[in-house]
């Protein structure tokens, strides 16, 4: 093992690079995504067809094909069209396309939406009855109960099932590097790896990195957890 | 019953079925304000499915329901049953009635305090420290000041039953449908319930009464119905009725009476 | 052209079987996990939250590269100095199996676990109170109601897991990915073989879906449904 | 014994898989031909190029015939032998640009293949000449991304270039300009077998048999097939 | 109290806390075969929580239980409550024990006739043919054949109630623990219910029976216990003590009964 190559200080920053690289594409499509997914959960739940239609075909397809070939679309595929070549210099939000990171950004935030939005769907569908039904009850409308009380509920209940959500968005982040231009934390990894061909330690030093933020996010989650789902734990001692 | 105040209820012809079982066959019942109407009947009898049906939680076959004069509309869905043709009309007459349930139905994730200011600030819009004060007043009057930043699941049975019978009277409305509320109560407890309902009662409000205490039928309620085989059996004064039941149906069920 | 098509077809079959391989592993060593995490003993405890957040914190091609060769280059070592010099060979079809099955078992973990959570603890309780055991109460009372909790998580997971298959062309396995790869290069044709697969991998999707919402259904009798919106 | 040679068919004409899932190409060819001089059989073991490395340390396989440029830093972890072949890379951009060296391709970008010995030639001599030089992860993207008009030109290896683009309808606009780059500074000695360390005596026996080869007319025969220049460059 | 049958069921000095809150402060009861004792206290005296720590489904801080002689081994666990040195024992001792909830606790999963086979056929070991007969039998005796097919979601509460008891009496276990096992029944039902119990202390079986029915306490068992801030306040015969509480706080939880 060398891994005097990698401390030194090039090394070290091209990791710094790639990790600022792989938290900003993980945090944002994540809050991005969040938002999508409440908003196509309330669609596959409602019993308005046309609204839960689009939102069935958009998580089938978002979760029917693997995240590179969306990465791939979005940014080849949509680059190949006349029409946005035609405006991508100067009609917003088309020069947007021309933006590796802007493109990434946009196929992870969907691709986690759609994976949030069955999850959370779940479990407002699994929300008691009996509780809806004490709201109605007492006058809600939908949309009072949906953000009163399902939403909450349903929201804690996921906790555990998201936390799985966030992880593999951190490590699927490291699709990025399929995008030209866009060093993230795998990126740096094999770019180490493919300069010194030291394959075991340039990922792994990756890896702990990588389980470094893990082991961030998990806290997190616990944390969360202790606070949300405390109505959950058998009475304690 | 009071004839000389306003009607504030009224259920007419309501038949319901699970699907082969017709649990109510043609149920009507009129409640002026002021009115307690204790429903009795045995176990399976369809009490609590009418006071659901009365709020449209179940949707009945057939039917028709006014809150203070004015008819809830509903349409005929696709499967039979009847449903409101008009959600907002139903929102509001349902703020018009305050339910509690047999099984409670509390709101796990919210503390006590929580549970019963809901829907004083989200439904009705009263400001938040007002609420708070009212949702003190009715723990207090069920004897649970002090537990308001407790969790339903970490509360006894009773506990949980005298929220729910708070969470219900903070929403001070004109009728009140009360499912078996005193059910996890011990004796002393169901004394100062009563006591409560009967001050209601006197401030003109109506009350649906579900109860298997017929001491409470007879002391409090100024009108029973008891449910039989998805009829009205019997109706009436509640001492008249149940001193002198006329149907043998009415007598054996009463006679089960160990007290 | 088209028998690079049909390469991939065939390619597709080993997909399928380690894919279920994998969930099979995975859906175990979850119910394994979230089973430990909830048992209270803190060994077992300790034990899960390890495994969970070491195998979710590493990335899985590196687990893949570390347990196939990782684990190959430590055994040869050690052969050879035994004075072997052949070398061992880890079947590729078992080690992608059970490496890909490992790590998706840590996720499987936290969806049973919340899951588990959303239960009633009351139906726990009247199972321990009539005597039941731990793990019967497990297989007869949570498990059952689980089910239900569980699966749209499980889907996701199942979902990705089938795609993650692809991590198997790292140990020489030629799974529809790696084709297609294979096929576009010789080819030179960046997207035709791509969405090929992609398309087989909405057909996949299409069949889960419908088979676990038969299981879905089965498992929620005598559970009633709210319509909210 | 037989040798087991690893490879990663995705590089055509070097190394690739027809239809019916055999693998071909001028790598196949070679490792065919030197197996035949040390008399043992070439049996081939695809790998993916991530894993080509630990899979020969592993005794996946005994070498790695798959156009691996012989450099310093894999030479830490694996022998070479000699090279076998040399393939000169160059500049492709539109034809209408009038190259007079580098300078003349300032405010472009110009894309290449990550971590690839075009990519430090272009660093070296391109970027500070005022070029933009973008790295992607396969050739084949930004030939994508030439037609998309984000990127203007590439450098590349003028074998891939040719069969990749230039020869289709999206490079007719498209051309070599500049000389042809063999520079070692950059392009270090060319393509080699890779070896685990330690195997001296089989390391001897193949850059014996590339000797042979070259002597005998194989090597030509085989390069003709595929080329018509002689890839074992200068 | 049956002083010459063998000793049943014992714990002792049996403390339990929730955080700063002392539920139970030492309460220690015996029970003798056939003994029926009947538990009362006002809501959140801690009644649930003592028949939970008697089968362990709560773990005291401190106390001993021995059932049927044999002494259920503990010991301290981290956070100082007790738990179970040996869980094959407490599995053991608990099938000696059945259980009726307060909240049922019916497997919601399962349709009425696999709850009440459940546990004879998977822990006790029953031929399902045996079991089935049995649970019909039981079925039979708390008014719900012809229900075997239900789920419990779709029961009402009476009739869930008389699932939970039923499944609780398939056991056919020495002690039987009550929680209110009456709350949701109708006059006649509690007399029938109530009557199906007596039969179960002729034949020996013992029962504690935590019960708001004050007719309960006094006509069907033979000692009654009224707990009160965490202590057993009194106990003993039912008809002397509840006709001549000594303290005053049982006199007053008394009076509260409207009936
Ligand atoms: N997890 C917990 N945290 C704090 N307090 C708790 C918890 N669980 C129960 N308690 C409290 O313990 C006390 C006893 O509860 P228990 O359920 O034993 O009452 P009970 O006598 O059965 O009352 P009821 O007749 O209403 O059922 C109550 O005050 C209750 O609020
Ligand atoms: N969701 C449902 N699906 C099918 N049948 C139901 C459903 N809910 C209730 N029933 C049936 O309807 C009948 C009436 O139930 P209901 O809950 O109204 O009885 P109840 O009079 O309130 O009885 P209790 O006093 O036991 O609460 C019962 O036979 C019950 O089994
Ligand atoms: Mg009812
Ligand atoms: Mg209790």
């Amino acid at each position: 093992m060398n891994w005097a190559v990698i401390l030194e200080p090039d090394t070290l920053a091209l990791y710094g690079e790639g990790l600022l690289v792989t938290l900003q594409l993980t945090l944002y499509s994540l809050g991005l995504g969040a938002v999508l997914a409440l908003a196509c959960a309330l669609a596959l739940v409602s019993s308005n067809a046309w609204l839960r239609w689009p939102a069935q075909a958009f998580t089938y397809f978002m979760r029917g094909t693997p995240l590179l070939i969306q990465v791939y679309l979005i940014y080849y595929g949509v680059a190949q069209l006349e029409w946005v070549q035609a405006r991508w210099d100067d009609v917003w939000p088309w020069t947007n396309f021309k933006e590796p990171f802007f493109c990434t950004l946009l196929s992870f935030s969907l691709n986690t939406a759609a994976y949030t939005a069955e999850t959370l769907a779940g479990s407002i569908r699994e929300t008691s009855k009996g509780e809806v039904e004490a709201a109605r009850a007492m006058g809600m409308g939908p949309w009072l109960l949906m953000r009163r009380i399902v939403l909450p509920s349903a929201i804690r209940r996921m906790l555990p099932a998201y936390g799985n959500e966030v992880v593999m968005m951190l490590h699927s982040s490291s699709l990025a590097s399929t995008v030209p231009a866009l060093l993230d934390l795998t990126g740096a990894a094999s770019r180490v790896y493919a300069d010194f061909y030291l394959p075991f330690e340039a990922y792994l030093f990756a890896a702990v990195i990588y389980l470094c933020i893990t082991l961030c996010l998990i806290a997190v989650s616990k944390l969360m957890e202790r606070r949300f789902l405390g109505y959950l734990a058998p009475r304690r001692a | 019953m009071n004839r000389n105040t306003p009607v504030k209820l009224q259920a007419l012809d309501i038949h319901k079925r699970y699907g082969a079982n017709e649990v109510l066959k043609g149920v009507s019942l009129t409640a002026h304000a002021g009115d307690v109407i204790s429903i009795i009947g045995s176990s399976g009898s369809g009490k609590s499915t009418l006071l659901r049906c009365i709020n449209l939680l179940e949707r009945p076959q057939q039917g028709r329901i006014l809150v203070a004069g004015e008819e809830l509309s509903l349409r005929p869905a696709r499967d039979g049953a009847l449903e409101a043709a008009d959600q907002k009309q139903l929102q509001r007459l349902r703020t018009r009635l305050a339910m509690v349930f047999q099984h409670f139905n509390l709101w796990a994730h919210m503390t006590v305090l929580a549970n019963i200011t809901e829907v004083p600030v989200h439904v009705l819009g009263l400001p938040r420290d007002e609420a708070v004060e009212r949702a003190r007043k009715y723990l207090r009057l069920v004897g649970l000041e002090g537990r308001e930043d407790a969790y339903p699941n970490h509360m006894s049975g009773g506990q949980q039953q005298r929220v729910a019978i708070a969470r219900a009277l903070a929403v001070e409305p004109e009728v009140m449908l009360f499912d078996e509320p005193t059910s996890a109560l011990d004796p002393e407890l169901v004394g100062e319930v009563l006591r409560v309902m009967q001050l209601l009662a006197q401030e003109g409000r109506t009350m649906l009464v579900v109860t298997h205490e017929m001491g409470f039928a007879r002391e409090v309620s100024n009108q029973v119905i008891f449910l039989h085989q998805g009829l009205i059996e019997e109706q009436g004064d509640p001492r008249e009725v149940m001193a002198n039941p006329r149907s043998e149906r009415l007598a054996r069920f009463l006679s089960g009476n160990l007290k | 052209m088209s028998d690079y098509y049909l390469a991939i077809l065939h390619g597709s079959l080993l997909t399928v079987g380690v894919s279920l391989a994998s969930l099979a592993v995975a859906t175990l060593l979850g119910l394994a996990g979230a089973a430990a995490k909830l048992s209270g003993s803190r060994p077992l405890v300790w034990l899960a939250q390890l495994y969970t957040t070491v195998v979710r914190g590493i990335p899985e091609l590196l687990m893949m590269l570390l347990i196939f060769y990782g684990g190959a280059i430590g055994l040869n070592h050690l052969l050879e100095l035994w004075g072997n010099q052949e070398g061992v060979d880890l079947d590729p079809f078992v080690a992608g199996v059970l490496t890909i099955g490992f790590i998706y078992g840590a996720y499987m973990t936290e969806t049973f676990r919340g899951a588990i959570l959303a239960i009633p603890r009351g139906q726990m309780e009247a199972a321990w109170a009539f005597g039941m055991g731990r793990l019967q109460t497990f297989v007869r009372i949570t498990l059952p109601q689980m089910v239900r909790y569980a699966l749209p998580s499980f889907t996701n997971n199942w979902l990705v897991l089938i795609k993650a298959t692809a991590l198997v062309s790292l140990i020489g396995l030629h799974d529809m990915t790696y084709l297609a790869k294979q096929s576009s290069a010789a080819v030179r044709e960046p997207f035709a073989f791509f969405l090929f697969a992609a398309a087989l991998y909405l057909v996949f999707t299409s069949l889960s879906l419908w088979a676990l919402r038969r299981v879905s259904a089965r498992y929620s009798l005598g559970t009633d449904k709210v319509q909210l919106l | 014994a037989d040798l087991r040679v690893g490879l990663n068919p995705a590089y055509e004409p070097f190394e690739s898989k027809t239809a019916t899932g055999e693998i071909v190409g001028f790598d196949v060819d070679i490792a065919n031909a030197l197996c035949e001089q040390i008399k043992r059989k070439c049996v081939f073991v695809e790998s993916e190029w991530d894993s080509i490395i630990p899979g020969l340390q592993a005794k996946k396989f005994d070498v790695i015939v798959s156009s691996m440029s012989i450099t310093p830093e894999r030479a830490r972890v694996v022998d070479f032998t000699k090279r076998y072949y040399k393939t000169p890379s160059a500049i492709v951009v539109k034809k209408s640009v009038k190259y007079e060296g580098p300078a003349s391709l300032k405010g472009m970008k110009i894309g290449v293949l990550k971590a690839s010995t075009q990519e430090k030639w272009a660093l070296g001599e391109l970027k500070p000449a005022g070029v933009t030089v973008v790295p992607y992860q396969s050739q084949n993207q930004v030939y994508l991304d030439i037609q998309a008009g984000r990127i203007d030109g590439t450098v590349a290896d003028k074998v891939e270039v040719n069969g990749g683009f230039l020869r289709k309808p999206e490079g007719k606009d498209y051309g070599y300009v500049g000389a042809d780059q063999y520079d070692v500074k950059y392009y270090g000695e060319g393509i080699g077998i890779a070896l685990r360390k330690g195997q001296g005596d089989l390391k001897q026996q193949l850059n014996d048999a590339i000797d042979t080869i070259r002597a005998n007319g194989t090597y030509d025969k085989i390069a003709k097939k595929y080329f018509d220049f002689d890839p074992y460059g200068k």
